[in-house]
């Protein structure tokens, strides 16, 4: 049944954490650039907003919302600082990965822990980048005794060298999508192939990501996510893969507030800049444009678990993921064009999200997923 | 959150889909043609699932009679209505002018008359009385701009005489009555018009063009007159005899939900080319190229995608209605974006059927030529994003 | 070396051309699409005004304009009517391909009856659709005996029924491009698939295009176009080809010159709607597209010689086509739009461009040639 | 008619090309960093086969010592300007800064000058006394509406007074002498504006920010400025002691042949990352399934096609410029329509190497952001757009 309505109270906690991205993220954003670190003080912030890490009651969290809900969520952090969104909201992930896939004594053990330290250090291990999607993921888990050894690499991997807590994705031999909890100490054996911040990277800076290879990470079967239902894994993969487009779509939506709150204050030849279609037209489109993204984004969210085939689970995220970061991408594009000159100075925050926006449409693109020419 | 239709829903969209395929769609190429609803098409309509007019209007689910039937959650009036416009779209335009009470006359009427005024025409529609009820607002030298409208009536005792031209009047000439808008005071502008209710066959009402040439959708008549010297009872001025100055302009913006409803019709028709062309690739699919067969079909896979956008932004206009919230801006990006993707698809499945693809043998070039207007009318693209570019930085898109 | 001159006197004769199928030739434009023919005196008026069918003077022709030019010239005659303009250089066409591709004999032969007659009725039979190129073309051509032997089908062929003098393109047993010049007899025995004159289609009503089947015609070898260069027929297809892009492009530009003056003369909200952004700047963006597509058409045609790799010749003739008639069909699109509902009435010719646009675009479509999404 | 260069062209530019890439190119990434000219890449520039300034200005043919070169037909001086640029630019937009006879003041000077500032300043330039003129003309509060400017030049005795605010100052920081636009009285609009020669270390020129943070191009420095009490002779008015009132218009206008040339800048910088790409899927071809490496491969080729519009586009401008043909339109089509293709072809790039594409440790990600002020500067898209939406309809476009 068709409905837009979010859950009771959190039609006003999206609101709060908008503000909250608008001021308090994006107020440091440009500090958090440069350092190429989020604050540490918002994780906690976050936590106390009842925001992030986002653990059931039962193993002593605040309760979880809709899968939907957590992604317009991370939209309003996006909204803020995309780089920041992505840190901040590892753990979340991770913890949503477990919860979903996870076995029982997983959810306990994890989950707890999550709860318990809302600012612990964890990441994602998925990207490889290449247009590969979970069915061609070159990482490998072979079986080995009782244990499973991990082999590969994976890029976009957020906070490698510090996180605690792991959940690193791969195929099997027999090519079955499957997914660890890595422990410290398994996270240790990652040998950074390139750490991004060192390095430099375009856009999305606040995100210490890096690319790392493991060759012979051995991992106790309890640690594998071997949830009950065969179908777990993909969906919760597809709702993983799925953070990035909803913080694009954040990072889109400041693009479009900022860009039309300029052109509506900035006077030339006599009038507000915004009083022309050429300028007003556009910033329209993007609108639509972005609202439309967020629809497919609702929809898709609330259909995964109706899907049963994991190729259309795969292929769905994969054209929804092209589909609304390209839109993203050209939002911030016009929002630059639309502060003219100004636009291209580190003095607004527009030239940071063209470089956000531009980064996050390369995390997870295929180039046969891509829009026709014609849509 | 959800954008997916009930089990409801859909399956009452599926009776309609198998309908419109075999009952409607049989007589697009005639229709189209004459210009003219075929008899049969009129009669198909008694087969109908749905007996009410989803173009704009509400939907109510029908009675069901089965007893295998079991009703779950039902979708709100507007969503169902949409998702029916898309359905009876998909078989034919045809569906816009022969289901029941339609054309825009009554809704006007129910806008802007007062109580005697509805029960008289709108309800005579609702009863039955009247088939066809027409809307004549635009004139040659203006569409988007209605306040520079220059048919003038004026007070003559007990009666009002109009005089001026109008275009694009929907169902002009097979109407029982039409609401004709004209100013009282061109001084005034938009707060000078008024709306009057003519009954067909009223003296001075001339049919300059009965059904004006159009590229395509030409069974929707939409007619030229000639309004000379044409004396109403003062009665039928609506809201009379203390018409709202601001109802012209209240009653144009009521008309947002209908608005909305423009991007279901237009993704109607694309959904039919899209099916069109696949079940065409399945019969000749060694006539193309393995790469390039393979190439026709992934354009439909995101044809597909691209549509369900169209959908998307539909619905939530509808839901919107439905809840009673404001639409005015999302029913604009609806309009705004929907038929230009769905153009392109359709122009994109001609192209891909090549000489079959222009031939009147198939109904792709007609449909191509129907969709255009639905690009224009309800205002056109640039109309809406004049809407939306007010609406910007409200935050009026939160949640979603 | 760079250089956009035309030839001494060709400028005026664009103009004048120009100038003839604005008038003549669009003034009876309505009139032809519904006769679905185009009047018997036009192709008259256009030889006396030396335009077409152009022959070398060494066969009594009056001189031919270099290929660039005369594809100009056909912009200029679709500018007028593309329907009128596909079926007016047919007899032209066919001049060129023989020209280009034929043999000393058969110049002497062809060209000469063509200067003899311009108003001979002519055809060529090329297209075949579903994206075949010339090297994947399926009709063939067999030598028996002395003899060729053709099988196959060809659509869009203008005036299959009347026409006296023909050139058909197929393959070789080995998979060689050939073609063969037909004369009345041979072309008696076209089997009509589909008149489309009299089935209905949706633009290009002027011209009298049918898809025709011919299983077993016979042609004597000394009819196949067999001139010295091997490249000589496939860069004369390539050329022949172009035509309908520069035909769209005048179709465009028609369009595109009409709703400027129609949105600069119309007042709505008490301007001219062309002061309206919104509508100037995708007219101007249409005027931008067209200028370069004519540029690419022109680029190409001077190319056509110096490439000497067949598959390259047909590439990028491939798309050129799908460029070109997409600018065009986006033109004519906006074209409508800018007259809002008036456009869509039979009143005004934008609707009759925008359908024969979209004709010309499904003419010679290949789905794997199609633009990018982002240019 | 041809739109391909002449043999002697081709020839220069492959000299070019593989110059820009050996000397220039190996400073991109530290040029980035710094913000500044690295030392290197100043030296390299003796070895440059050509050695005037392709930007925005004529270049001549180099003289050939090599006995083995035979000039054919040679491409107008635009032509060659033109192509020349985009492969400077290919190697990096440091070519942009070190380029002799560069920074816009002294052509501005060679426009708006009398007899004697000619030959004191222009002249200073071809001399090499100077070393590069910047150009001060936006204010904070205004862009592309330079009419509006607010610094004033009021007259005291011999000399003219300078105060305002000036933000975008090409090579503000780094010029010999920077040409300033003052307004001498605001109500004559563009009219009142007159350009000031201003040797640098003139008092009351404070330089407020050397080199604006940018998001790309940063090698191109550009200052903000503070111009207070600036005390400058009345002779350095440009056209002192007669100044032409339309001066500063037709000044403007005449810098339309340096606008064509963005387009040749932006196809340059987006030549470059296809190359990239090409080669990056050569060694990485197994890193790809066989179907995307095919389709990237694909999209390579429909990239290559796209920018060759692009090209056709700036060469015309230069083609018309090099006959003395009007081009005014011409150069705002190219400047309309190139940058965005180049951004969207780069782009697209950068997405097809994931994660190598937004690394710092490809230059990739810098083109990108090199590549965004070319649809800005030198009047933003929809600046042209105005001007080629003003010459529709005069024909002006025949026969190409």
């Amino acid at each position: 049944m068709v409905s837009l309505a979010v859950e009771e109270g959190t039609d006003q906690l999206l609101a709060v954490v908008r503000d909250f991205a608008a001021e308090r993220i994006r107020g440091r954003a440009a500090e958090a650039e440069r350092a190429a670190a989020t604050p540490a003080e918002l994780f906690g912030e976050l936590h106390r907003m009842g925001v992030a890490p986002a653990v059931a009651q039962e193993y002593g969290g605040q309760g979880i919302p809709e899968a939907a809900e957590s992604l317009l969520l991370a939209e309003r952090l996006g909204y803020g600082d995309p780089g920041a969104a992505l840190e901040l909201l590892m753990s979340h992930q991770l913890g949503a990965l477990v919860s979903s896939a996870g076995t029982a004594p997983q959810r306990e053990r994890y989950l707890r822990r999550i709860a318990e330290e809302p600012g612990l250090c964890a990441t994602v291990l998925y990207y490889e980048g290449f247009g590969r999607g979970p069915s061609e993921l070159t990482s490998t888990a072979e079986k080995d005794g009782q244990d499973w050894v991990l082999r590969g690499t994976k890029s976009t991997v957020v906070r490698a060298a510090e996180a605690e807590l792991g959940v690193l994705i791969a195929r099997t031999g027999d090519g079955e999508l499957t997914g660890f909890v890595l422990e410290r100490e398994q996270l240790a054996a990652l040998r950074l192939v390139r750490d991004d911040a060192a390095r430099g990277k375009l856009g999305l800076r606040a995100a210490r990501t890096a690319t790392v290879e493991f060759s012979g990470i051995r991992v106790p079967e309890h640690q594998r996510l071997a949830g009950e239902h065969p179908l777990a894994l993909d969906r919760a993969v597809a709702r993983f893969r799925l953070l990035v487009p909803a913080i694009a779509l954040g990072t889109g939506t400041a693009a479009l507030d900022y860009a039309h709150r300029y052109t509506t204050e900035r006077i030339a030849f006599g009038k507000p800049v915004f009083a022309n279609q050429g300028v007003s037209f556009p910033l329209a489109d993007c609108a639509t444009g972005l609202d439309g993204a967020r629809l497919d984004l609702i929809a898709l969210v609330a259909e995964l678990d109706r899907l049963d085939d994991p190729a259309e689970i795969e292929w769905r995220t994969t054209q929804t993921v092209q589909r609304i970061t390209r839109r993203a991408l050209d939002t911030t594009r016009i929002g630059v064009n639309s502060l003219g000159g100004h636009g291209y100075l580190e003095d607004h925050p527009v030239e940071r999200w063209y470089r956000a926006a531009s980064t996050l449409s390369a995390i997870d693109f295929d180039p046969l997923a891509i829009d026709l020419d014609i849509a | 959150m959800d954008l997916s239709l009930s089990p409801e829903t859909t399956k009452l969209l599926a009776e309609l889909r198998e309908w419109s395929l075999s009952e409607l769609r049989p007589f697009a190429r005639e229709a189209d043609r004459t210009h003219s609803v075929p008899e049969g098409a009129v009669r198909a309509l008694a087969t109908c699932p749905v007996q009410t007019s989803p173009f704009g209007g509400r939907v109510e689910y029908p009675r069901r009679t089965d007893p295998s039937f079991v009703a779950s959650e039902s979708d709100g009036s507007y969503v169902l209505s949409y998702a029916v416009a898309e359905e009876m779209v998909y078989g034919d335009v045809l569906a816009l002018v022969i289901t029941k009470g339609n054309g825009i006359g009554g809704k006007v009427v129910n806008l802007m008359g007062n109580d005697e005024q509805i029960e008289r025409w709108a309800g005579g529609m609702d009863r039955g009385e009247f088939h066809y009820s027409g809307f004549a607002l635009t004139e040659p030298h203006c569409g988007s701009d209605a306040a520079a409208l220059r048919t003038t009536a004026v007070r003559d005792g007990d009666h009002y005489v109009i005089n001026g031209h109008k275009q694009f009047c929907t169902g002009g000439s097979i109407s029982d009555f039409v609401v004709v808008f004209a100013t009282v005071d061109p001084e005034q502008g938009s707060r000078g018009i008024r709306g009057f209710v003519v009954p067909k066959d009223t003296p001075g009402f001339n049919v300059v063009r009965a059904n004006e040439s159009k590229l395509g959708s030409r069974v929707f008549s939409t007619s030229e007159l000639g309004l000379e010297n044409l004396v109403v009872p003062a009665e039928n001025m609506l809201g009379w005899p203390n018409p709202d100055a601001a109802g012209f302009v209240k009653a144009m913006e009521t008309l947002n939900s209908t608005r909305g409803s423009v991007a279901s019709m237009a993704t109607g028709l694309a959904q039919a080319a899209v099916d069109e062309a696949a079940s065409y690739l399945a019969k000749n699919r060694t006539a193309f190229s393995v790469a390039r067969a393979a190439r026709f079909n992934d354009e439909l896979d995101r044809m597909n995608t691209a549509l369900t956008t169209n959908r998307h932004l539909a619905r939530r206009v509808a839901w919107r209605v439905d809840q009673g919230l404001p639409h005015a801006s999302h029913a604009s990006m609806a309009k705004a974006y929907a038929p230009q993707v769905a153009e392109r698809v359709v122009a994109r499945v001609l192209q891909l059927m090549g000489p079959d693809g222009y031939s009147e043998d198939c109904l792709v070039e007609k449909w191509h030529r129907d969709l255009k207007i639905q690009d224009i009318w309800e205002g056109t693209g640039n109309i809406q994003r004049i809407v939306i570019s007010r609406s910007l930085g409200s935050g009026e898109y939160q949640p979603a």
